[in-house]
């Protein structure tokens, strides 16, 4: 374990992580108000990358239905980046009301939400191929504009490098996360937040337009998605409609292990399963896979309630 | 009949196996008990009928067991499931709701890449050319259907002698139980331990059934179809996952004539089955009976 | 009550089953994957197939009778593959099955293919054991044992001071973990030194774990066998984190579906091919289907597009000799016997492809003449880019 | 008399909240004792303690001289430690009959295995099981409605079918808490009848929390008197309705 390799590891794992952080605060949100996982967030998370690269690119490739069309106009990154992000939002919201709200209103088993979104991802994930085929898609190799594709320096005489794509990644998740923080534990509708976290019927006694607030929610956790899957797939590339399915499995590992609905926790969730990814011996990379889940299984047999999770006092 | 069953034949062979894996979420969930961890024995199962269908180091026992080679692989996947059964449920049975949920798919993932990094398993390409059973896929219903028959008769005793109750009354309200003198985590570790024997037998029966085995039969997506079966069929009656993985199996095939996009209408189909159908297709039947008997009731 | 309803519904979905003429335009089955995650492999094939089956119609089919193609989803699993198959052999009575995308479902689906009589043709899977499920079962997609040790000393000719190298491969990926064993074969074969062994997964796309180790080894070469997205990202960390040697890729990284992940990083990966869509000056029948192609989806064809039209042309011109050698019209036999005939017709001869000449052995192993070393050209826009062959 | 519960010194916090400290009370046999005290005063606390949900920070619980303490829930409950709850938990979705009938299952003798075959010791069981249960209904005077869901009865029903299936446990004590909430005086009079009746039919202890202070007054044998955690006072009713700490922290005028 050389120097160089610690801090390649550190960097590595702290911007990945910090990814997964902004993808994971989008289930803890929505798990914070209605305690059900979002299974579409992995399908929103695709589709914000999509819907960038077609803000930024113009077009799509040769399968599917919009094979050849291209768009009047392009973006340049990041206000492609943001209506993305914007977009992915809506989408979020158009989950809400497919797959959550109409079962909340017949009062149904709280466990059906979690296959109702499930046939929302399913729906958008066709839907994507449906229409931009299951082809790869990366963005243009110039996205940042001029800047080189990686800066490399030394440490104790072996390189280490970083991505800009990483440095881009790290920033705007830190960025994304700085923000939702402020806004939380600051703004008014942060505080309304919390307290329809707290207690729907309360929150809905108050005054809060409880409904509203919950499709607000759902746009928020959409934007956190979608952005989350842009900045993956421009580091990465999108490799087709199912892109996010990974991801939405391991935001799943992220939340709980940081704590099933604490917003600090599910940003140290996706920075612990960052790391322990990256700082995963080369020769044991074909276990790599397994990293969030054994880390999960491990934490959840010693803390119940994940890491920063509160415990749950039974009421009598 | 003849084209309905060469056509369908594997089909139907295919809802009975699924419905066993719905059965085999179906029991947990009797003791209030969401586990998706079911995918990981029924593939873990299959794995262990595959190679024992296939090594050459037991090629002689294959040899002088004959037919009974398969009875021998079911047993073996029953006890590993057994053991694996017990040494997952017990820790993780203390977490309750969506994060025992969680913690089970943990647990099938990791299963999931512990059999890709086995050499025994065959890696990416797994288990292939695994000895048949039957010549033709409907046959494997003389696995499966026993298998289903055996399922379904514990889960109907099971709603009318005591152990049953006592698993239900934790579903109902974990601490009233307890304080009513139930053992809780046994009562809850047993249906847990017969869902995971469930689908690991299933598993066993499955490696013939589709002829090849490998990683790809236990991802998530599966685990997840597990428990559609359960809730849209209805999670209050045994007949639930049947009907619902009748449903859920045949959907993608009858909508075969939309070609690309019959998977978009399976997605609407599954949301549409969640809000028009809360309790499940024998829910819905149920209440349907009911409010016909009222009817009749009502006109004499 | 419940009995009689499922009686009643099995006779009205039931058809009788007579002895069957076969159909004209005459059918063939293709029954690759258009949806789940594998589609990306499948709409290569289906692309390539339809090319294919506008093309011998323009021809005029098998001698004046036209086919058709059937296309049934096999979707990602072997259950898929399974219900697709049946479907086309039962239901929609075609001569062949072309299909299925993965050698995982092959495994699964062909043998009820065989046990039925109907010729398969695999397109694209290569895993050891596909031709011996059955005496129908045969594929012209080569497993890439013969072409592998090509490019490694490709590279070592275009760089004499190679010693050491890594290997890369998709743990999870079938055929790539096949191929890799190939690869660390021809290596030793040629002398020289496996410094690292690393393993990734088809899913990945952070892999800076592989590279950094690579990069700590000093190795001359780089061997990867992967598929076209994580393979592309491999290399463009591999060159973005300074790596210089050269890079040897796999089948899978003979794909152009790879140009936009690397980008201008793509520039001079060398890949060993079973298809090169630059043959075309050599090979008329590739200049066709590649300027067919070309029209049609703007951009060259690919291995997987090729082998599908490899495939349908395989069963076309096998049909074509069966009415030759029975001296009666396809569409006069009955179903069993046209199959029957068609899979001995297979079986026999060579044919000229787009991926060059082949025939099938009698096992169903296909036979193919050449192979092709490319090296990777990227055009100056960073996206596009195309296969030079380096030797042929 | 000789004690068949005795809790001795419990103390128990939640985050720096004492909800009871250093509360010690008996329980004889055959006897009725009454807990009364003001909301948040612990009551419901002690009960848990005393049932093994909550595990006390300090102290001992005995029944029948055996330490208890630290048990698992069913087990005290097997030992013969019976409750009911103040927020009525029944088994919402189950039959009236199958209610009594899980609480029933602690003294079955046969497996599991012989239910599920049928064996003829398991369906003797069975019958016995059911018969006693049916008494245990009737005896709340709910048999009639054996097999609707629990979940459909009134309130005070609900509360008649709790007691009915801590009774089907076959307790040496009985803990019941706030039984009368919401009923009305009438209701109130003939629950007071039914606790001390079911006393004597069944030779149990009680241990009973109560706000409506006559009702308790009006059975008890003796009373305790928890405020904050705290013991006050432990007597016969008349010598608790005298007593001047009592009196202040809460009787105040009603005295």
């Amino acid at each position: 374990m050389t120097p160089a390799w610690f801090i390649q590891s550190l960097l590595n794992g702290l911007s990945i992580g910090s990814v997964y952080a902004v993808f994971a605060l989008g289930y803890t949100l929505v798990f914070s108000i209605l305690g059900i996982i979002n299974f579409a967030h992995g399908a929103v998370f695709t589709l914000g990358a999509y819907l960038t690269y077609a803000l930024a690119v113009g077009s799509f490739g040769l399968n599917g239905l919009l094979a050849g069309v291209s768009l009047p106009f392009t973006l340049p990154f990041f206000p492609a980046l943001l209506l993305g992000g914007f977009l992915a939002g809506l989408a979020g919201m158009a989950v809400e009301r497919l797959a959550f709200r109409p079962l909340r209103r017949r009062g149904a088993d709280a466990l059906l939400a979690l296959v109702s979104s499930l046939g929302v991802a399913l729906i958008l994930v066709n839907l994507i191929q449906y229409l931009a085929g299951a082809e790869i898609y990366a963005f243009p190799a110039d996205v940042f504009g001029g800047l080189p594709p990686a800066v490399i320096f030394r440490v104790a005489g072996k390189p280490v490098a970083v991505r800009t794509a990483q440095i881009i990644l790290f920033a705007v998740s830190l960025i994304m996360l700085a923000g939702l923080m402020w806004a939380i534990s600051r703004t008014r509708a942060g505080k309304a937040l919390r307290a329809v976290a707290e207690n729907t019927d309360t929150a809905a006694l108050l005054g809060i337009n409880v409904n509203l607030f919950i499709l607000g929610t759902f746009f928020l956790s959409g934007v956190l998605g979608g952005m989350a899957g842009t900045l993956i797939g421009t580091s990465y590339g999108i490799s087709g409609p199912y892109f996010g399915v990974a991801y939405g499995l391991k935001g799943l590992a992220v939340i709980v292990l940081g704590g099933l609905g604490s917003i600090p926790g599910a940003v140290l969730g996706g920075l612990v399963i960052g790391l322990g990814e990256a700082f995963l011996p080369a020769d044991m990379s074909s276990w790599k896979e397994a990293v969030p889940f054994v880390l999960l299984f491990a934490v959840l047999l010693i803390r119940p309630q994940g890491l920063l999770g509160e415990r749950m006092e039974q009421k009598v | 009949m003849d084209v309905f069953f060469s056509s369908y034949g594997f089909l139907l062979a295919m809802v009975v196996q699924q419905a066993l894996l719905g059965l085999s979420v179906y029991y947990p969930l009797l003791a209030g008990q969401l586990s998706l961890a079911s995918i990981g024995f029924y593939s873990l199962g299959g794995y262990v009928a595959a190679i024992m269908g296939t090594h050459p180091a037991l090629a002689a026992l294959r040899e002088s067991l004959g037919f009974w080679m398969f009875p021998l692989e079911w047993l073996c996947a029953l006890v590993l499931s057994i053991i694996l059964g017990l040494a997952v449920g017990l820790p993780v049975l203390r977490l309750r709701g969506i994060y025992l949920a969680l913690a089970t798919i943990a647990f099938a993932q990791v299963v999931n890449v512990t059999v890709l990094n086995m050499p025994i398993a065959g890696g990416a390409v797994g288990i292939f050319a695994i000895p048949q059973a039957f010549d033709s896929r409907l046959a494997y219903l003389f696995f499966f259907g026993p298998l289903l028959v055996l399922a379904l008769a514990v889960a109907f005793r099971l709603e009318r002698i005591g152990p049953g109750r006592v698993i239900l009354s934790i579903r109902e309200d974990e601490l009233a139980a307890a304080a009513m003198g139930v053992p809780t985590t046994y009562y809850k570790v047993l249906p847990f331990v017969w869902g995971c024997a469930l689908a690991g037998v299933t598993g066993a029966m499955s490696a013939p059934f589709l002829n090849t085995w490998n990683a790809r039969q236990g991802t998530f997506d599966a685990s997840v179809a597990c428990l559609a079966y359960v809730l849209i069929g209805g999670a209050r009656s045994p007949w639930g996952p049947v009907f619902g993985a009748a449903l859920l199996v045949s959907l993608p095939e009858v909508l075969r004539p939309l070609r690309d996009s019959r998977m978009i209408l399976n997605g609407v189909v599954l949301v549409l089955a969640c809000v028009y159908l809360p309790r499940g297709i024998v829910g819905a039947f149920s209440s349907l009976s009911r409010r016909m008997r009222g009817v009749k009731e009502a006109a004499s | 009550m419940r009995r009689t309803l499922f009686a009643v519904l099995c006779l009205l979905l039931a058809v009788p089953a007579l002895a069957e003429p076969v159909k004209s335009p005459i059918p063939i089955g293709i029954a690759v994957a258009q949806t789940s995650n594998v589609a990306l492999f499948g709409e290569e094939q289906v692309n390539g197939a339809k090319i294919a089956e506008k093309y011998f119609n323009g021809q005029g089919g098998v001698n004046g009778t036209p086919i058709v193609l059937v296309f049934q989803d096999t979707a990602g699993d072997e259950a898929g593959a399974v219900n697709a198959f049946q479907n086309l052999i039962n239901r929609d009575n075609v001569v062949a099955i072309v299909g299925p995308t993965l050698s995982q479902q092959a495994f699964a689906a062909d043998p009820l293919a065989d046990k039925a009589g109907v010729p398969v043709v695999g397109p694209s899977n290569t895993a050891k054991g596909i031709p011996q499920i059955g005496p129908f079962v045969g594929r012209i997609s080569a497993p890439m044992t013969q072409v592998a040790p090509h490019s490694v000393s490709e590279a070592l000719r275009i760089n004499p001071k190679i010693k050491k190298v890594a290997v890369l491969y998709a743990q999870n990926d079938a055929f790539s973990s096949s191929e890799t064993t190939t690869f660390q074969q021809a290596v030793k074969d040629l002398g020289l030194e496996i410094a690292t062994l690393q393993k990734f997964q088809t899913t990945d796309t952070d892999f800076t774990t592989q590279v950094t180790a690579v990069l700590g080894e000093d190795v001359g070469l780089v061997i990867i066998s992967g598929l076209a997205a994580d393979s592309g990202n491999l290399v463009k960390q591999l060159r973005q984190l300074g790596y210089q040697g050269l890079i040897v890729g796999g089948n899978g990284l003979n794909s152009p579906n790879m140009f936009p992940v690397c980008g201008a990083l793509c520039e001079g990966i060398m890949v060993a091919q079973a298809y090169s869509s630059s043959t075309v000056d050599a090979n008329p029948v590739n200049k066709a289907f590649v300027e067919a192609f070309t029209a049609a989806y703007k951009k060259a064809p690919a291995q997987f597009s090729a082998q599908s039209f490899t495939a349908v042309q395989v069963v076309v011109e096998a049909l074509r000799k069966a009415e030759k050698d029975s001296g009666k019209k396809i569409t006069a036999m009955d179903l069993a016997a046209a199959r029957a005939e068609l899979n001995k017709a297979l079986r026999t001869g060579s044919y000229l492809t787009p991926v060059g000449e082949i025939s099938i052995t009698p096992e169903g192993e296909v036979d193919q003449k050449s192979f092709y070393v490319s090296k990777v050209k990227m055009n100056s826009d960073g996206k596009t880019g195309e296969f030079v062959l380096v030797t042929q | 008399m000789s004690a068949i519960l005795s809790a001795e010194k419990i103390t128990r916090s939640f985050g720096g909240l004492l909800a009871l400290s250093d509360v010690s009370l008996e329980v004889g046999e055959g006897e009725l004792v009454g807990l009364i005290g003001p909301n948040g005063a612990g009551k419901t606390t002690f009960f848990n303690v005393l049932t093994g949900l909550t595990r006390p920070d300090a102290g001992q619980v005995r029944l029948c001289g055996q330490d208890i303490t630290g048990l698992r829930p069913d087990r005290i409950a097997a030992l013969g430690l019976a409750r009911t709850f103040q927020n009525i938990r029944l088994f919402g979705n189950m039959s009236l009959l199958d209610n009594v009938l899980v609480a029933g299952q602690v003294h079955a003798r046969c497996g599991l295995m012989a239910g599920l075959v049928g064996l003829p010791s398991g369906r003797r069981e069975e019958r016995t099981a059911r018969t006693r249960a049916i008494e245990l209904l009737s005896l709340v005077g709910l048999a009639d409605h054996a097999l609707a869901p629990a979940g459909s009865l009134s309130y005070g029903d609900r509360r008649r079918l709790e007691i009915a299936r801590a009774l089907a446990l076959g307790p040496k004590v009985l803990l019941l808490d706030e039984p009368a909430a919401g009923m009305n005086p009438a209701e109130k009079q003939g629950l007071a009848e039914f606790i001390l009746g079911i006393k004597k039919a069944f030779g149990l202890a009680v241990l009973l929390i109560e706000h409506h202070v006559p009702l308790v007054m009006g059975i008890c044998d003796r009373v305790a008197v928890l405020d904050f955690g705290q013991l006050l006072a432990v007597g016969r009713p008349e010598d608790i309705r005298k007593d001047r700490a009592v009196i202040s922290a809460y009787l105040g005028g009603t005295a």
